[in-house]
């Protein structure tokens, strides 16, 4: 099993799992109330310089009323592992990302992400290191695993491996190649779910991404959720909890927490101000204005969704409730 | 081209459809791979199983999806699982296609969607890799489309973000990858491709309507393999520009 | 990433993942009926000398029906993954078994398992093969994600490890030891459900044990279910989902299919015949009466109804129904 | 022992339920854990998490379960997922205690379930590891319950099947097991035990009621670590015995 490769990127988040251990260790196994505001979760949890990680699918179930928080706060110097849409080009927008494990930054059909050329083109990005989507998501499984390492057959030959810090091993079974990637232990990550209780238990409904895997290789886990509710609503489904409660740091009771993005079964993705952003976004200036206008001049969530207005929340609802469930 | 009567996005998507042949998996990303699945459903492939990266499986494409995590890309699916779950199935061999894209394609069907220039020095920062890799390493077969001019096929890519046969015969193998996968078409405005057996370059199959050989030699940056007999590939069928108007896209989001 | 140590036991079912791939490629990727009785499915599927798998936990949800049919079509030389209660126990009563990869046969609060003592202390198995039920369980999962290996922190330093074919290898991460266990690749696995459409979706509610990677690591897999379900109850709920079609060749219908094992939400075990059975299996000829009066005697699983009968069965029922759910 | 106030298996379950702290996680096998942590609840620790290997995670234990994966294991619970995902919890450090029990157990804590005499030609054949081994290699301390005599308090067991202390100091940590992990205590029939922290061999730490510190040694296949002042458990309290009778087993499937 000698190491036939290794990518020439850095490892800026080297994983040690005995001391994730110990972390886990301290953390409270009792049923605590961890309910608490964007600001306060945010303001305990998040710090400058933190390697943070957000779950989401593309413009599905982003954790926005947790990343504007971030953006009000301005926790700088932040380092990410990178699979995001909305919520990772408005941090990039507000210039607090330094080092990025990436594997996707862009706006699907709307194309390319222009704050994240703009931030790695002027050099703001310090580093940004190579990942396939599955090859970050099973860094965060060996983490999960409580293992260092996983082997992979995505990556191989090819540059994405080059300016990554996976490996090629020899298979010691077989004696065939095969990559391997390392543990990716995050300081904080945060995720939007439909329904937690108050200890942070919480449920998903149809598919889950990769936030079994996130949540679990996470030092401290802020959940938002579409609503809080009783113990009782989630023990009668354990089978539905993808997230049990002494994975979380903090509950956050975010309606609409996903918007502009969407959340299944809720609510439809709100397009015109999706295209508001991706236009706003091809400058600094229309990003800032951006900004301003939703994020800094919004003082909590509770004002963003009285800014956004009832009437337009409801017609997102409208669009998609009941539908298939 | 049949002026007037499709657009190229309409041309590209019927194009595609065609080669999602029914009863089969294919794995499907954001865009025109969408639109093509949710046609060739309508069309050829009833029973045409469709795999979302982020966890659906099997979705009746009654509406069309727009982000590759939406409720559509699970709806009335056999499953709802998550990321892992779909490039694993696929890593052990059960997707039988999937679709790319990317800035630039070599002849050995290699694809950039990182970067343009150098890595620490970007003359123009993409996306990245996103589960383009990990498609472009387990798929059976994969299917690029493109629009066709010689800034995106290029002799050499700036950057291999997906590996298509890599150096050539064998580098696959070589490199780890698993047997028997690799590029098998390319669906561009001008024409479709697929790859010589014996040396895994690229090589012209057929043209798009109205579009000559050499059109397709001058908009490629790099010597295509072509055969003697090189086919039209015919243009998208009323039956087929009606389903996608009227059924696929009706609120007319892409096309 | 040497090799530091190799346990001594052979890899009795080594894995060619390649090969593994070829044959997830032919299998059919069309909604075919694969309904069929216990009978077809093991006539088709399950040989002489097959690795098979059984999925269960302790009594609950033991897939019963086949395994009896396994018994009466006389399967035999048959090399198993062993993690069973009564299902292993009957097969190894009926001589079945000759090679093992094993991490526990017992009866649990009932002891140990004399069937497998038996053949153990008479030599008829000829390879036992030492695991954790982790180490297997990961053995599957790496099947189960195409990889030829995973690395795990179990078996190090015992002589569960010595017995075994894991390996220590240095992790080429921290530097420190880490054990890896091989994929493991199933001829056939036998799983039972709640419920399935005639396809092979199949779902199970509650807890999952280890069905999910048994499932992804079977070149055959049968599946037994309580219920055949229309197709539209799987794709309303595809959540749901542990078991999608394209991995299944046989689904049988088998109500009370587990017993007298249980399946929770459905029926009770039946501890009458579990104790009839530690009694029965502590001498070969109890054992041997046992198996004549439970399965050589009844023709198929709906004969083996009829001798425990409705009123028995809906005792079991009465038990459970309706609670929690 | 005070004569048929209460019986053997009745002092185990009580004096392990008490080794259960409140709002711990609690790795919970078939037979005395099941009925401890289910005491315990009741006692001292309603926020006792209970954590069965086949998924379940934080039922409340109304009901005593019978198998590690019948439906009571998952009653109420917060989760109810796999058997990977239990032990890969307890792999990254957030399982406190795990319960175990074997045929031998040696000075350093290592305990046998697999094997007496020879692997290959068994005097002996037993169970196995089960979760025994994983238990034993990730949660943060493993308590054995046993009964106590020489031939199963052994200077060597025939079969180390799952980790205690291995040769002593350092071993574990060397052999790549998780640090700072190990046993903690053994409950028997005579004694609770623990293990000296300079040597990692065991130790007598209190008697059960009635029993003299010889008549522990006596039944001891090695020497053991005697502090000078050696305590007495506490028998079963009324308390105990009544909930433990009248509502954990009111059916006396155990005791």
């Amino acid at each position: 099993m000698n190491i036939l490769d290794a990518g020439q990127g850095d490892l800026i988040q080297p994983a040690d799992l005995d001391a994730f251990r110990k972390h886990n260790r301290e953390k409270p196994k009792a049923m605590i109330d961890k309910r608490m505001t964007e600001a306060e979760a945010v303001n305990r949890f998040v710090f400058d310089g933190a390697y943070i990680g957000t779950e989401l699918y593309g413009t599905v179930r982003c954790p926005m009323s947790l990343v504007n928080e971030v953006i009000r706060q301005g926790k700088t110097d932040l380092r990410m592992a990178g699979q995001g849409v909305l919520e990772t080009d408005v941090l990039l927008a507000a210039h607090l990302v330094k080092e990025l494990d990436l594997t996707y930054i862009g706006l699907e059909v709307y194309g390319i992400s222009h704050p994240f050329r703009r931030e790695m083109e002027n050099g703001r990005i310090e580093k940004c290191v190579e990942w396939s989507n599955a090859a970050l998501a099973w860094r965060f499984k060996a983490t999960a695993m409580g293992v260092p390492f996983l082997p992979m057959r995505s990556m191989l030959g090819t540059d994405t491996f080059k300016y990554s810090a996976a490996k090629v091993v020899t298979d010691p079974y077989g004696g065939g190649r095969v990559a391997i990637v390392p543990a990716l232990i995050l300081d904080v990550g945060l995720i939007h779910v439909h329904r937690a209780d108050m200890y942070g238990n919480a449920q998903i409904d149809g598919i889950s991404g990769f936030c079994a895997e996130m949540a679990r290789a996470s030092r401290r886990l802020i959940i938002s959720t579409e609503k809080i509710v009783p113990s009782e609503e989630i023990r009668a489904k354990p089978d539905r909890t993808i997230i049990p409660y002494y994975l979380v740091d903090a509950v956050v009771e975010a309606p609409f927490g996903s918007h502009p993005g969407e959340m299944y079964y809720t609510y439809a993705r709100d397009e015109d101000q999706i295209k508001e952003w991706v236009e706003a976004s091809k400058t600094e200036q229309g990003s800032q204005a951006y900004l301003n206008k939703y994020v800094y001049s919004l003082e909590d969530h509770a004002a963003y969704l009285d800014f956004i207005g009832q009437e337009r929340l409801e017609k997102l609802e409208g669009m998609i409730a009941g539908r298939d469930r | 081209m049949s002026e007037g009567r499709y657009n190229t996005s309409e041309l590209l998507i019927c194009t595609a459809s065609r080669l999602m042949p029914d009863k089969t998996t294919v794995f499907v990303g954001t865009g025109i791979p969408m639109l093509a699945g949710s046609l060739a459903q309508k069309m050829h492939a009833p029973d045409l199983v469709a795999i979302f990266e982020f966890g659906g499986t099997g979705a009746i494409l009654e509406e069309l999806p727009i982000a590759v995590g939406g409720q559509r890309t699970f709806h009335r699916a056999v499953s709802a699982s998550g990321l892992l779950e779909i490039i694993e199935t696929a890593q052990r061999g059960f997707v039988d296609y999937g679709f790319l894209g990317g800035a630039q394609i070599d002849p050995y069907g290699n694809l950039n969607s990182t970067v343009i220039g150098d890595h620490a020095k970007p003359k123009a920062r993409l996306p990245g890799s996103g589960g383009g890799n990990d498609v472009g390493s387990h798929c059976w077969r994969t299917i690029a489309i493109m629009r066709h001019d010689t800034r995106r096929f290029v002799e050499q890519v700036d950057f291999i973000t997906t590996p298509g046969y890599l150096t050539g015969p064998g580098a696959r193998e070589a490199a780890g990858l698993p047997v028997d996968t690799g590029p098998y078409r390319v669906v561009t405005t001008l024409a479709v491709l697929g790859y010589e057996e014996e040396s895994k370059r690229m090589m012209l199959l057929e043209t798009q309507p109205g579009v000559s050989v050499d059109e397709v030699v001058e908009n490629t940056g790099f010597e295509l393999v072509i055969p003697d007999d090189v086919g039209e590939n015919p243009p998208p069928s009323d039956e087929e520009l009606r389903i996608l108007r009227d059924e696929v896209d009706r609120n007319r989001l892409y096309i």
